[in-house]
């Protein structure tokens, strides 16, 4: 029987590597695998690169630091792939300092080239970014008259992941904007992880709502992560 | 806001709003960045049928939701939580911007720093080493919407000219925009430069252009 | 209001033009837009480069010729680019009588090309085909060790589209394997005409279930199609 | 089907897809190419969980269903008419290939032409100027899953030889198969060239080497 569930935190990080490309689902809080970030703080794991859509938020004094901010704030990532990094962030700190480095991306050159590594297109063109800084040390071409860019794509040994609903076989559904970033990072995490909010027996999704096939899918952690929360 | 010397009010956030809503009619799809454009939804009478896109993967996305009404896993493009109109969709984030870089949207309205007369635009960065680096889905959208407008300021504030021949900062795409509305003006991109289209009351031609680096063309 | 439906088979071939490249989806006849086809046979386009992932079926004697096969016995087929045609078929005929060409395509690369066309994707790399007859004439280069070949963006100047159901923004929603091609050509076709089997209220479909979001659409019509035939 | 002369009784159609069958371990996900492999689905127990992948865009494909229970919505990549297990899933075309080609599947099964020893599959056209091509995704497949068996007979109708030190047939992919499973044998391709590592009741290595011209070794 095909049992993707894991039982524990332990379980669902175990063998995450040192040097790993973590993958991070989530547009701000939502669809966010917060529980699964703590995890891999306990985890250990260093030496990561965070391919995040934001990588730095502003860090109220006092708030306690999580997430991508306390793995960089423990000097855990050697690099970020975002597509935004504020200056007054903890992880625009540590570029600025020279502790970490960051490679930003226009964000829709960040979803294609995650989707291009779950779809095994090792390389594409695109016209976003030609004929700016982006597109320094980068093969260019006209496609149409128009100038563009190579990208390659971008897999991750790990990616985490966060669902509204998984069944055992790791199929998947997200709620609302939640899905985002997820069904895509899924596709293209060697090792995909997913934190979900609810689990039923299999048949119960649909096979024409399921958004994510388990087959992108390799463990599934059950936890009780509430709703997203607004940034303060 | 009042401009005492020649007796013009510029627009504000809210002004430019609406003025740049009032040109987006029915049935258009619609991306509204971070800022300004934001506030351009507010403008748009429910019963105008505007579909409006957010790179987190909405279609249809409608106005803040009345507080007892708030789904904390419904958020726009700045994070804030949204609603849906009747017949909205979600889709994944590749596929979200499948519909900004294939060609789908009719219309973006972005803010911006510079926009140059040949349509270049700089709407993310002010020198090419600063440290954060704040692109999100800027270059997407204005390389692959049909029609790229910006909202900004005429000036900055310190009385420095944004509409230029040349952008000095960083770009964010060349050649991409069409349209823009500023406090003062709104102005058309077009093969032979800036031209003109509507000037607030008050303020005369001459008087913009002593606001503008580019050179304007009546219409 | 936004209406995408149209209430007759001319108005949704409307403009229709000569030389237009055509996308037609469906699989075998699940999920084919057979009822648009018989329009396109009516409507007059001439000079077409049809897109479809099968362009031969056997004919068999007596058989009344449709769809594609039908287009080609009219000569109106410049072109075919598809994945599979039969030596014996009524397109393979045409192919080897040189009244018509073919370009055949793995079946991946030609999915693959037409979500790129929709997703303003101009060229990508691939490994399918590299080593193969597929290859000549096509950039090669290898990533990863393996190596690969360039392919090019597949856009059509038309989509016929099979939906299950449709509202009037165009939102569609697919039954069972009748997806297949259907929403990446969708997405690829500058005019997207859609047939659908049933119609429903704005908001009747849900916002987690639309497969296929309006703004890929141009045109609706509701047809009684009845259910897909088997090949005989 | 008999092979009087040796006395051993090669596998049929069915027999070879049995003998695969076998080596399909529960969880793998697996897609079935056309033709023999197609037949290893019925000799799947039901209880084994691996779940089938079909191009046209079906994840855990089931058998052929009752007849009072067909779906006219539901085939497989033969256009035949399939059931679902319950955890099935559709996506569409490209999402459908992304699974192929994204390397996601454990193992596809094709039926061959020819297969060299180097790993090179033949399997859709017998020559580079045949007026109709049958590629379909096999192309796809053997560049794209993590393991590419091919079931096929071991020699042509008139006893030509298909296991080949390089195969004369226009390649459907180069150095894809991993192992061969023919009416006569199953064979690994290994650096070192064909392994074989089981040979049909009745028929001696001897026997089997003289029906192949690919040089066999022993396991």
């Amino acid at each position: 029987m095909i049992d993707k569930f894991v039982r524990s935190m332990a379980e669902a990080m175990n063998g995450i590597r040192d040097g790993s490309t973590v993958l991070i689902a989530g547009f701000g809080d939502v669809g966010a695998p917060n529980a699964l970030l703590d995890g891999l703080i306990e985890q250990g794991a260093t030496d990561l690169t965070l391919v995040v859509n934001s990588a730095g938020r502003v860090h109220k004094p006092g708030d306690p630091t999580t997430g991508v901010a306390r793995l960089v704030e423990l000097g855990r990532v050697r690099k970020v792939i975002t597509s935004f990094i504020r200056a007054t962030s903890i992880a625009g700190e540590a570029v600025r300092d020279g502790r970490m480095t960051a490679e930003v991306v226009p964000q829709g050159t960040l979803a294609e080239r995650i989707r291009a590594a779950g779809a095994g297109v090792p390389a594409f063109f695109t016209p976003t970014g030609a004929g700016t800084l982006i597109a320094e040390g980068k093969e260019a071409r006209e496609y149409n008259g128009r100038p563009c860019i190579l990208e390659l794509a971008l897999p991750g040994d790990v990616a985490l992941v966060d669902a509204w609903m998984a069944d055992r076989w790791g199929n998947l559904v997200f709620r609302d904007s939640s899905r985002n970033f997820n069904p895509i990072m899924a596709m293209a995490g060697q090792l995909t992880i997913v934190q979900t909010h609810h689990i039923c027996d299999l048949g119960q999704l649909s096979a024409n709502e399921i958004v994510t096939p388990g087959i992108f899918v390799d463990r599934v952690l059950h936890v009780a992560a509430g709703d997203p929360q607004l940034p303060r | 806001m009042n401009d005492t010397a020649s007796g013009h009010k510029p627009l504000g956030r809210s002004g430019m709003a609406a003025r740049a809503a009032r040109d987006i009619p029915e049935g258009w799809y619609v991306n509204l960045g971070i800022g300004v454009p934001t506030l351009i939804a507010n403008h748009i009478p429910p019963e105008r049928e505007v579909v409006l896109h957010s790179e987190n993967g909405i279609l249809g996305m409608g106005p803040a939701p009345e507080p007892h009404k708030e789904n904390p896993w419904l958020v726009n493009a700045s994070t804030q939580r949204v609603s849906l109109r009747t017949g909205a969709s979600f889709v994944h984030h590749a596929d979200s911007f499948a519909i900004v870089r294939g060609g789908h949207l009719d219309l973006c309205v972005l803010g911006g720093f510079q926009v140059a007369e040949n349509g270049d635009l700089a709407n993310w960065a002010q020198s090419a080493t600063e440290a954060g680096r704040q692109i999100g889905g800027a270059m997407d959208l204005a390389v692959g919407a049909k029609r790229v407008w910006v909202t900004m300021e005429h000036t900055t504030k310190d009385g420095r000219a944004r509409i230029l021949r040349r952008c000095t900062y960083p770009l964010t795409a060349a050649a991409c925009v069409s349209r823009v509305y500023t406090s003062l003006a709104v102005l058309d991109v077009t093969p032979k430069g800036f031209v003109v289209i509507d000037i607030i009351p008050g303020l005369s031609f001459e008087e913009l252009q002593a606001r503008t680096e580019a050179e304007l063309h009546r219409e």
